[in-house]
């Protein structure tokens, strides 16, 4: 089957997931207190005017009608305007899309990098004392909360050593070296715990293909041990792993709040949590949907990857 | 999670496997983790007899105190104890990273076995679980918690509702790979009912990867708590957790580390031990790890 | 290795360092993020502060409360019903165009609207007028004692002045065109909402001549260019601070200022010397609250100081302050609330729960757990209230739920509530007329819905009253009736100060502080 | 390319002894002493956990260090010693003066790499040719193990490939560099007679034109009997006798060797019972069962498992299910025990119809045929006890918990187990052991038909006749009907009465064994018979059979058993 039906089947069913998640998302969104013409009036405003935001926003438009003109809207590819500062919530999203793809390729190339290689040699001396080791590291990245990591770091590289600057992002167009500078703090912090997941799911993928058959010839051919376990098993274990990975950076993609906030980052985290915390539908709304799309899409194309590392599956 | 497993072994199996696990360097480990998590448990149970002050009364006299005689931990911002505070939020902290563990792992349990052993229902269910996985789970967690208003409750169910799927698909994934295995379909030529099929002959072999997905949701339930605490939608605020007072040091973080190091280091004792632990049971429980294959 | 480490810390340096694209820019992490942009149909303080930025005012209030001329000076008629203003010479909106009579007439007309005392001095208001290309008169009904100080607000809402064409849009619909006169210019394709705002100087921008002072004076701007940077995260913006990385911190987090204060880079100074007063709310209308002698029990339980030092820990920046309408304003009185302030009224709360008859119903509290400048209060007070009796419970939520919650009239258990705090610039409490929590007005005034027709014709008589000694002597029979009433328990006054790099000098201070006119980098 | 001198041996293995790592290690490998000579093969024969594989692997270079040792002994390759050799001087070494092919070529390849790119690594790795060489020489010696179009097969991948294809590529890989010694560590178990047939005439092939001297590791003695020059029996880790064939074959020095032929069952038919019974005990008429048929874009190839099969089978009688891998013979047994519905077709059980049963009614079926799985690794849940196991289908049935756990004791000793094996959990058992707590739970509910799906293939051989002897036993106590599915035709002619022959879904042909073994008229079952390996040998009398291969005139058409 040529591939490009078994992307456009994927898609279709994708269809009633997005569905469910849009119809949660509202109805979700709806049920929660919070009005957001009080976020835009404050205090002073009276009833009456209350109702008059309310009605400019067709915010007091039956629940049934809000839905199917929202849903008019996202067939027609078009978000709306967010209640809150008026732009248009396309112009919202991205903004901050640069700084969020920025630190979460940057974060998972990272991981990548450390954790493969740690992983297969975790794996490869399976009870040793380094084994033990990254067990207990992947542990601590589990279990110490992110900002903490961060403003440790943050103490040493930007405040102390001052080789890195403490918060904020600089896009790329202003040079590779403000880029990183700003991207390395926060990838590192991030990548704690993506390193730990990664390392581990590698270890445990790796420990599956190690005893097989085929490592065995690979030995028997003289091949030597990096080569058996780099060339031969790992691209056997990818899939878990390259799973893990795509997961990762799809959660990556739908924002971390609380780096982003440590690190002051425009990412969407805090885009969709201020959202949330002024009521601000439309934001919120878009953010999910386009959330759960970035995962969706991932997934498939973790999916299409498959047939890469492995040609037995075939679409 | 050792229900199944207890009832699955006759008592001269059960003693063999208990005997077995209290041997070696696993019960090295065994012993260890096992004592660390019941010290944790057992101070944060007797807080109310071993903590120096209430963890609520407030003293703006003694505002944020470092570590003395008098306040081991020091104090927080309204003057609170911070030592009574930790002693105190393990019973929150705990509670939910056990709730949440066991709510997870059950009801994705339930609705993994589900999908896993009925076709008709696998399609249906899964792309709600897909629906609930694409959803970015604090986000969730946040509309939840403003919906249902801030209690222990509902924080439980904002940080279980995000883990259920992933429990459910490992679950499903272990139950398509044993149903079709001989020893099911030996028991199914036995005239064996579901219900029996499903306890006895599948549940068992969804308990190792569960113990190891368990440890992870308790680790993750108790920091995604910190994260909700921080974000301002956590539990209120005066009732202590781990991880709201954590949330709360974070601010003080140059001028009073101790008021995160401390729970910060509980915690990760708690979560390496349950890791490890989770580890050790599994590879105990995996029947690829014991003498299985000549 | 060594290399790669050089590498990086001279990467990292460029990018610290780096040549700003303006020459002159300054960088500010004001006290929260800029999100919503018309500043007469929201009321919150960083859009007034946004609009100090690009909008001027009519008159300014200087630092003596004296109302000065900024756009336009005025003259009053003997009968005090006929106020003439006269634009000055050379006022252009940034698009060039001429700042016309019309424009300042819609704009008065659109905040009046809105604000609560603007609304009352509409009421007053017979017409408005342009009489020719510089001038336009205000022609009252009847006289209007604080016709000048209403113009004159220094704090939200602002009347700001807005070409004729923005200020056409009714006030409960959002304002798209930025356009003013003020002296900064809006950038709206940099605008990102909960991430910056950036203002360029408004070259066209002809400052007065007198020196600054508060809001009134001659604005000079010595900067190209001013970012306005929000950091949701107070423990960074220390570290930006401190780093240079951005140069002024409107409101950094006061447990923090030892830090800020060994450093020598780094000043630090109250800008807004008036500060703020935090407050409790009751509802009216829900028990046990519709009692008066519970609500005043409730208030004597209070201790300011122990609401305070949770809000803001250092001593030296508190202030126990019994005066409703501010201390150190025109109208600082202790009247009424002197056992409040001093934090001593536990005794006679507990005897005010007998004497009522207190049966236990519970006192709901909404508890705001996302702000920090709200999220103390909760807490100090759930603790007094238990301690004199009192049967508490705490509902946290976040902001936005306590907002929409306050207007929920019902029932404390069917999604009503009973006590609830906040938090106000004294200058917005410095005048009773425009005092949000000095109504009377039940159900159709603000949430608590105080029903005291008696405070309504108190404030009506200070609204008519000719001197300012008649003004006086009403505004303290107004806080004493409060207090006894209890229409609001104020629970202290603090300041907040600013740090900013110590080669900043010349920061206008005032009620709406930061201004960002007259600061200048030494050289 | 052989390095060694014509007379001295290729390989010289002396003392060879392997522990386990540790304090008291136990002893695996006990003073094993062996010799290859160029252009020679010897078998190395013997059960499972007899040490051949040890012995291979500790030649390689291969033994997992972590928890193994050579604690004693030499090893030399064409005078070298192996033994303290460096990893990178055995890296060296291999393929390039020893090779090794395994077991099962399904999973000795890697799965995501080209067939072409595998043996190129070999070149790669030892040889300094450039890449349009290392090419033509893969293109050549593809093609010297008779693989069809060389230059399809480099770019295929390993599943695309059959059983034998694999193995090919597998010799192909070890031999491109023309080593001095090829080990091969049961190189054709896992592939069907007539595949191995040819794998063992390639490897013999080869060896001819290249002189290499073959290490060829099985515990088929019909294996041996074709290829090996000498034998070496191994038992238990210590070395029980070498010989040259004949001598080993027909002149056994040792109990153990002895026992271990007699154990080998003849493709001598056994004598068929007496047809007592009037009515069957199972009936098939005409079933039909197609898979791969798939949604609206995937339509993957169908595949006929069953086409049209009638059968039946009376009490007490043993049908055996003949025939390789994908003739449709496990397809058959799922059916019958309802695990799969046939498409179309009856199937009866002492005239009752079964096929097409749900609930209460397939559950009361279902006691009435039970089922012996091929693998006594998974068939057993390694969780619960022997006991409970075995009581579970008494239990469904409505017998007391109690009552089921003493009658799982009896049948515990029926089945040649001690009572309190009930107590304990299956993994404390052995093979053989749990394949009979298979058939006890099996029996339990005293059923009319018992399928044995391939019951005795994972078996080693001496356990495998006790297995079998064990099936005919409980036949003889319980009048019990068997269908018997195996692709071993030694295993078949032992124990069925009439034997039915498979091939890709279709019935070849069904009668008496005697007829089916000795005298058939069917072409592919001649085959079949042709390439079992060995077959002119009979084992158990240390003898050949008096005629070579079943008599190709034929005697009568076996007709279909009344």
């Amino acid at each position: 089957m040529p591939v490009i039906f078994y992307v456009l089947k994927r898609i279709l069913a994708t269809v009633p997931v997005m569905a469910f998640v849009a119809i949660f998302v509202f109805l979700l969104l709806r049920l929660t207190p919070g009005d957001p013409a009080v976020a835009i009036a404050g205090d002073q405003a009276t009833e009456e005017q209350l109702r008059q935001i309310r009605a400019a926003l067709s915010l007091d438009q039956p629940l049934l009608v809000q839905f199917v003109t929202w849903i008019q809207q996202i067939v027609r590819l078009d978000f709306g305007k967010s209640l809150i500062s008026g732009l248009p919530v396309s112009e919202l999203i991205a903004q901050r899309l640069e700084p969020t793809l920025s630190i979460a390729l940057v974060t998972i190339s990272m991981s990548v990098l450390v954790a493969v290689p740690l992983g297969v040699l975790t794996a490869w001396k399976q009870g040793s004392w380094i084994d033990r080791g990254a067990v207990a590291f992947s542990v601590l990245g589990f279990s110490i909360p992110v900002f903490v990591i961060a403003y440790m770091l943050i103490q040493l590289f930007a405040i102390d050593l001052r080789w890195l600057p403490v918060q904020g992002f600089a896009p790329l167009s202003r040079g590779l070296g403000p880029f990183l500078s700003h991207a390395i703090l926060p990838s590192v912090v991030l990548s704690v715990i993506y390193v730990a997941l990664i390392a581990r799911m590698t270890r445990a993928a790796m420990l599956d293909v190690i005893h097989e058959d085929f490592v065995r010839t690979a030995r028997a051919k003289g091949c030597t041990e990096p080569r058996v376990l780099f060339r031969h098993a790992l691209r056997n274990a990818a899939i878990p792993i390259l799973t893990v990975v795509g997961t990762g950076l799809a959660l990556l993609i739908s924002g971390v709040v609380v780096t982003e906030s440590v690190f002051n980052l425009p990412g969407l985290g805090r885009l969709t949590i201020d959202a949330v915390m002024a009521r601000d539908y439309p934001v919120i709304q878009a953010m999910i949907l386009v959330t759960s799309a970035v995962y969706v899409l991932i997934n498939l194309l973790i999916d299409l990857a498959y047939s890469l590392f492995d040609p037995r599956i075939k679409y | 999670m050792s229900g199944p497993v207890e009832t699955a072994l006759s008592r001269p199996a059960l003693l063999s496997v208990l005997s077995s696990l209290m041997t070696g360097r696993k019960g090295v480990v065994i012993g260890v983790t096992v004592a660390v998590l019941f010290a944790v448990a057992a101070l944060s149970a007797l807080a109310p007899l071993l903590a120096p002050y209430d963890p609520l009364a407030l003293n703006m006299t003694a505002r944020l105190r470092p570590s003395s005689a008098e306040h081991l931990m020091g104090t927080d911002a309204y003057g609170r104890d911070i030592f009574s505070r930790v002693l105190y939020g393990g019973r929150i902290s705990l509670v939910i990273g056990v709730g949440a563990t066991l709510l997870a792992v059950g009801t994705g349990l339930v609705i993994g076995l589900v999908s896993g052993f009925f076709r008709a229902a696998d399609a249906v269910i899964m792309r709600i679980m897909d629906g609930l996985m694409a959803m970015p789970a604090v986000l969730l967690a946040v509309a939840i918690v403003a919906l249902a208003g801030a209690s222990v409750g509902t924080v439980l169910v904002a940080i279980t509702i995000p883990e259920i799927p992933r429990v459910a698909r490992i679950v499903r994934a272990v139950i398509l790979s044993t149903r079709s295995a001989p020893f099911v379909e030996a028991a199914r030529i036995s005239g064996t009912r579901i219900g029996k099929l499903m306890w006895r002959h599948l549940i068992p072999s969804t308990v190792a990867p569960l113990l190891v997905q368990g440890s992870y949701v308790f680790a993750s339930a108790i920091l995604t708590e910190a994260v909700l605490s921080f974000l301002g939608v956590g539990i209120s605020p005066d009732i202590p957790t781990w991880g709201n007072i954590m949330s709360e040091g974070r601010m003080f973080f140059s001028l009073r580390p101790g008021m995160i190091f401390w729970p910060a280091l509980i915690l990760s004792l708690v979560i390496l031990a349950a890791n490890m632990l989770g580890d050790v049971l599994r590879d105990h429980f995996d029947p690829r790890s014991k003498t299985g294959r000549a | 290795m060594f290399k790669i480490k050089r590498l990086i810390a001279s990467a990292a340096l460029a990018s610290v360092t780096a040549a700003p694209l303006y020459a002159e820019t300054l960088r500010a992490v004001m006290h929260s993020d800029l999100r919503l942009t018309d500043p007469v149909m929201a009321s919150s303080y960083i859009t007034r502060d946004h609009g100090y930025m690009i909008y001027d005012t009519l008159v300014a209030m200087d630092e003596n409360s004296v109302v000065r001329p900024q756009m336009a000076d005025w003259s009053m008629s003997d009968d005090g019903l006929v106020y003439t203003f006269t634009l000055r010479d050379g006022l252009k909106w940034h698009d060039g165009t001429p700042v016309r009579p019309e424009d300042c007439i819609a704009s008065l007309k659109r905040w009046g609207s809105r604000d609560t005392m603007g609304r009352q001095m509409m009421s007053f208001v017979a017409s408005m007028e342009p009489v020719d290309e510089k001038s336009f008169r205000i022609v009252l009904s009847e006289p209007f004692g604080p016709l000048m100080d209403t113009i004159g607000k220094p704090s939200s809402l602002v009347p700001f002045m807005m070409p004729e064409r923005v200020a056409s849009t009714p006030a409960t619909e959002a304002i798209s065109d930025f356009t003013g006169s003020g002296p900064f210019e809006f950038v709206r394709d940099e605008f990102q909402p909960g991430v910056k705002a950036v203002y360029l100087k408004n070259e066209d921008y002809i400052p007065r001549n007198e020196p600054p002072s508060w809001g009134a004076g001659g604005k000079v701007v010595h900067f190209d260019r001013v970012e306005w940077i929000n950091m949701p995260d107070s423990q960074t913006a220390i570290n930006a601070l401190s780093s240079g990385e951005v140069d002024f911190l409107e409101a950094p987090m006061m447990d923090l200022l030892p830090i800020l204060e060994s450093n020598p880079e780094i000043t630090i100074k109250t800008l807004n010397p008036l500060g703020g007063q935090t407050l409790a709310r009751m509802n009216f209308l829900q028990p046990p609250f519709d009692d008066p002698r519970l609500r005043r029990a409730a208030a004597l339980s209070f201790k300011q100081e122990d609401f305070l030092l949770a809000l803001v820990g250092n001593p030296d920046l508190i202030t126990p302050c019994a005066a409703m309408m501010g201390c150190g304003t025109k109208m600082d009185f202790a009247v009424g609330g002197e056992k409040i302030a001093a934090g001593t009224g536990q005794e006679e709360a507990k005897a005010l729960l007998k004497e009522a008859g207190y049966d236990g119903t519970p006192v709901v509290i909404l508890q705001t757990t996302d702000v920090p400048v709200l999220k103390t209060q909760p807490v100090v007070a759930a603790d007094a209230l238990r301690a004199v009796g009192f049967n508490v419970t705490s509902l946290p939520m976040d902001w936005q739920s306590v907002a929409t919650r306050a207007r929920n009239k019902g029932p404390a258990d069917e999604g009503g509530w009973n006590i609830m705090f906040s938090y106000l610039g004294v200058a917005d409490v410095m005048n009773p007329l425009g005092h949000l929590f000095m109504d009377g007005n039940g159900e159709q005034g603000t949430f608590g819905w105080a029903d005291l027709p008696h405070l309504n014709e108190l404030r009506a008589e200070f609204a008519a009253a000719p001197t300012e000694e008649a003004r006086m002597a009403l505004a303290k029979e107004i806080q004493a009736y409060a207090y006894e009433q209890t229409t609001y328990v104020p629970l202290g006054q603090f300041v907040s100060p600013s740090a900013f790099r110590s080669d900043l000098e010349g920061f206008v201070t005032g009620p709406a502080a930061p201004y960002f006119w007259n600061v200048k980098r030494a050289r | 390319m052989t390095g060694a001198s014509p007379e001295a041996p290729v390989l010289d293995i002396r003392d060879l002894t392997i522990r386990l790592r540790g304090r008291d290690g136990a002893t695996l490998l006990q003073d094993v002493s062996l010799s290859v000579a160029a252009g020679e093969t010897l078998c190395l024969v013997g059960e499972s956990g007899s040490g051949k594989s040890l012995t291979s692997l500790a030649t390689m270079g291969l033994l997992p260090e972590a928890d193994l040792e050579i604690g004693g002994g030499s090893i030399r390759l064409c005078g070298e010693e192996l033994r303290g050799a460096s990893r990178k001087r055995l890296q060296a070494l291999r393929t390039t003066r020893m090779s090794m092919i395994f077991q099962e070529p399904m999973t000795a390849l890697n799965p995501v790499a080209r067939i072409g790119d595998q043996i190129e690594e070999v070149l790669l790795i030892h040889t300094q040719l450039g890449t349009a060489e290392r090419r033509a020489r893969v293109l050549d010696i593809l093609a010297k193990v008779n693989l069809p179009d060389p230059r399809a097969i480099m770019r295929a991948y390993p599943d695309q490939l059959s059983g034998g294809q694999r193995q090919r590529v597998m010799i192909a890989m070890a031999l491109v560099l023309e080593p001095a010694l090829l080990i091969a560590d049961e190189p054709t178990t896992a592939l069907d007679v007539t595949t191995q047939k040819q794998v063992l005439d390639l490897i013999r092939t080869l060896q001819k034109d290249r002189g290499t001297a073959i290490l060829f590791i099985t515990h088929d003695m019909g294996v041996v009997a074709e290829i090996a020059d000498r034998v070496a029996v191994l038992n238990a880790g210590a070395m029980v006798e070498t010989g040259s064939l004949q001598g080993v074959l027909s002149n056994p020095t040792r109990d153990y060797t002895r026992a271990l032929l007699k154990a080998v069952p003849g493709l001598e038919p056994r004598p068929a019972r007496p047809d007592t019974s009037a009515g069957f005990a199972l009936e098939l008429d005409g079933l039909d069962k197609t898979f791969g048929r798939r949604g609206i874009f995937g339509r993957g190839r169908e595949v006929r498992a069953l086409d049209d099969i009638s059968l039946h089978l009376r009490p007490g009688r043993t049908l055996g299910i003949v025939g390789e891998s994908g003739s449709g013979k496990s397809t058959l047994a799922r059916c019958v025990m309802q695990l799969e519905a046939p498409d179309s077709g009856v199937i009866r059980v002492c005239g009752d119809h079964v096929d097409n049963l749900h609930g209460a009614s397939l559950r009361n079926m279902r006691r009435r045929i039970q089922m012996v799985f091929q693998d006594p690794y998974r068939s057993l849940n390694p969780r619960v006890t022997v006991g409970e196991t075995i009581a579970e289908a008494p239990i469904n049935y409505g017998m007391p918990h109690a009552e089921a756990l003493a009658l799982a004791r009896d049948l515990l000793v029926k089945v040649g187990l001690p009572r309190n094996a009930a107590d304990r959990l299956p993994h404390q058992f052995s093979g053989g052991q749990r394949q009979r707590i298979a058939i006890a739970r099996a029996i339990a509910v005293e059923p009319d038909v018992l399928v044995a799906d391939e019951a005795v293939s994972a078996l080693d051989v001496s356990v495998q006749a006790q297995v079998l002897d064990l099936f005919e036993q409980i036949q003889a106590e319980m009048g019990v009907a068997i269908l018997f599915i195996t692709h071993d035709l030694r295993v078949a002619a032992r124990i069925c009465d009439d034997i039915a022959v498979m091939r890709g879904g279709q019935l070849v042909e069904w009668g008496p064994a005697a007829a089916v073994l000795t005298a058939s008229r069917q072409d592919y079952t001649r085959r079949l018979l042709a390439a079992a390996p060995g077959s002119h040998w009979d084992f158990a009398r240390f003898r050949p059979f008096p005629v070579r291969a079943p008599d190709m005139t034929g005697i009568a058409a076996p007709g279909r058993p009344a």
